[in-house]
């Protein structure tokens, strides 16, 4: 096994751990703001690691691009989702 | 490996189709809904059917859960969200009965089907003439191009079905609830900063869609979700429903299909490519009906006019 | 042995995202649904990574672009729903934005 | 080709639960969104088993995915119109739709 491979093993471990970590919070955290903090932060940083194991395992510049692009795509809307979400959990409206 | 995830992924397709169908609320039948949108493009990915795919996750995972949240708050708005009856056990009995005996046949039928190699020799073998790398696009434009021929009629057919649904008073005015155009915020810069890549992936989806998976349907419901979320977000009004240009571009992608296939009339074989020509040609075909069917959805989905 | 590996974390994904299933089902309130759907789009993206490498498939890296600008969208048809009509500023102080 | 491979039969009875499902539902549920969700199910499940049947190792033959794409846009356009239906029939059941100025709902 190569440097390489080993780094990517590494970071894909890394991703899997944060993916759990987002679901651990999401169904063991008390209330909706606290579980929507869990998930944002433990997704992109789980999208992340994945995102970069998989560009060291393409080793292709124009393919590592593409998908530093769907990281930042995924970030930004996740952001700004998580956002807004929050914003309407705290409306009377939208338990009823 | 690939084995287990096939399998566990199978598993989730069928619990979330069985939450979204029999789920007590509608609300959150509607999100697993997009969630059984989003695994069903997965399973198109594990098959290899990356052009499914993408047409699976830009309307399952996209579309159709913005267009099914519209009617849910449209239905709710307008009265209509009374607690439904429950069903006699009898009917319960006989539609379990039917479901399952179908689902015996089909499985019986899949079962027994012989191996086969199917047309996936053929298509390749028969590309060259078309001088296209995507071998579904070969097929949606060149050798079944009849049936996307048709396919775009129908979609023209359903907007002018919603559109028959339209109040007379309002005929022709704007579709969509009149939204407020927030000076700033967080959805007012989202709608501003993610239109442009969204445009950037649909043009390079359709740019792909000759050589490698892409095309026009994808294209074209991206574009479509790009142009509802400058307007969710209070961008930009819909536009009038009566206004020519609008129509014209509705039209442009069979218009353009038809005219390719009339001037294969005149050079002789009807709804042929001319010889030599058919790449260009069904490029051109590509490029207009993206736009056509991008316009399409997104009047499918904004619904009938409501507003003068 | 990269690809299985590459499966292995697809699959490690699948089963973390489809925990999110039993919040999207439990509730209670719309928005626990709701982000559920998000994070099951966004890990969706990531599965779709992780089998694009491990078949060397960059095809596929498209899906996982769609799926990441579109996951939002449901999100925002959602918290547009909470304002009179869906026609509010889900973000306004002053109506029923809060 | 010899037999089926065991992933195209997985997912071609994966589509078998589904049409099943779907068709369950739409006879069982009420609601207008439950119906159009148990439509969309049994599409899908159609489409799933028409690509599982045709997946042969490498991929799907190319012939049943081109209409598989053209199926799934009919589909959009179709629940599109039956929800466009969906709520006119609750504006109406409500209230004088053409007597009001401010009409509401509608996707």
């Amino acid at each position: 096994m190569s440097v390489v491979e080993l780094i990517t093993a590494a970071l894909l471990a890394i991703g899997v751990f944060f993916y759990f970590a987002g679901t651990v919070g999401i169904l063991r955290f008390p209330d909706v703001h606290s579980r929507l903090h869990a998930l944002t932060k433990a997704d992109n940083l789980g999208l992340m690691a994945i995102v970069i194991a998989a560009g060291l395992h393409f080793g292709d510049g124009w393919i590592a691009g593409k998908l530093a692009l769907i990281w930042l795509l995924a970030l930004f809307a996740a952001g700004m989702a998580a956002q807004l979400v929050a914003r309407a959990a705290l409306s009377p409206e939208h338990n009823a | 490996m690939s084995l287990a995830f096939d399998l566990a992924l199978c598993i989730l397709i069928l619990g979330a189709a069985a939450l979204a169908v029999f789920g007590r609320d509608l609300f959150g039948s509607i999100v697993f809904f997009i969630v059984y949108g989003v695994l069903i493009a997965l399973a198109w990915i594990t098959l290899g059917a990356v052009d499914v795919s993408l047409a699976e996750a830009a309307i399952g995972a996209g579309v159709t859960g913005v267009l099914l949240i519209g009617a849910w708050q449209g239905i709710r708005d307008g009265g209509g969200g009374e607690p439904e009856a429950p069903t006699p056990w009898p009917l319960h009995l006989a539609a379990g009965g039917a479901a399952a005996a179908l689902c015996g046949v089909i499985s019986f039928a899949v079962l027994s089907l012989p191996g086969h190699d199917g047309l996936a020799g053929e298509v390749p073998e028969n590309q060259g003439a078309l001088e296209l790398g995507n071998p579904v696009t070969g097929v949606l434009l060149g050798f079944r191009a009849y049936d996307t021929l048709l396919e775009t009629l129908v979609l023209t057919a359903a907007l002018a079905a919603v559109w028959s649904l339209t109040p007379s008073q309002f005929w022709g005015g704007i579709p969509g609830p009149n939204h407020v155009k927030p000076p700033d915020g967080v959805l007012a810069s989202f709608g501003r900063m993610l239109p442009p890549r969204g445009l950037i992936v649909a043009v390079y989806l359709v740019w792909a869609g000759a050589d490698a998976p892409g095309g026009a349907f994808q294209a074209g419901t991206v574009l479509a979700a790009v142009w509802i979320l400058i307007v969710l977000a209070g961008l930009r009004d819909e536009p009038r429903l009566s206004r020519l240009p609008l129509r014209a571009l509705i039209i442009l992608g069979p218009l353009v299909f038809l005219g390719v296939g009339l001037i294969g009339m005149l050079l002789g074989a009807p709804l042929s490519y001319p010889e030599g020509q058919a790449k260009p040609v069904i490029l051109v075909i590509e490029y207009a009906l993206t736009l056509s069917i991008a316009a399409t959805l997104a009047l499918l989905i904004a619904g009938p006019a409501r507003r003068r | 042995m990269m690809e299985e590996l590459f499966m292995l974390a697809a699959l490690c994904v699948l089963l973390s995202v489809a925990g999110a299933l039993y919040r999207a089902w439990r509730g209670p309130g719309r928005a626990d649904r709701m982000m559920s759907a998000q994070l099951i789009g966004s890990g969706g993206g990531g599965v779709a990574v992780l089998i694009a490498a491990a078949r060397r498939e960059p095809a596929i890296l498209d899906v996982a672009l769609v799926l990441a600008l579109l996951a939002a969208f449901a999100a925002i048809a959602f918290v547009k729903t909470i304002t009179r009509d869906g026609a509010g500023d889900p973000e306004a102080d002053t109506e029923d934005g809060r | 080709m010899e037999a089926l491979t065991d992933r195209s039969v997985l997912y071609a009875l994966t589509g078998a639960g589904l049409i099943a499902l779907g068709f369950y539902g739409f006879i069982v549920r009420r609601a207008l969104i439950h119906r159009l969700i148990a439509f969309n199910v049994i599409g899908s499940g159609i489409f799933l088993l028409f690509g599982g049947a045709a997946y042969f190792g490498g991929g799907v033959d190319p012939v049943p995915q081109a209409l598989i794409i053209t199926g799934i846009v009919v589909a959009l356009a179709l629940t599109a119109f039956a929800a466009a239906l969906g709520v006119r029939l609750a504006q109406d059941g409500d209230e004088d739709d053409d007597s009001d100025d401010d009409a509401e709902g509608g996707p």
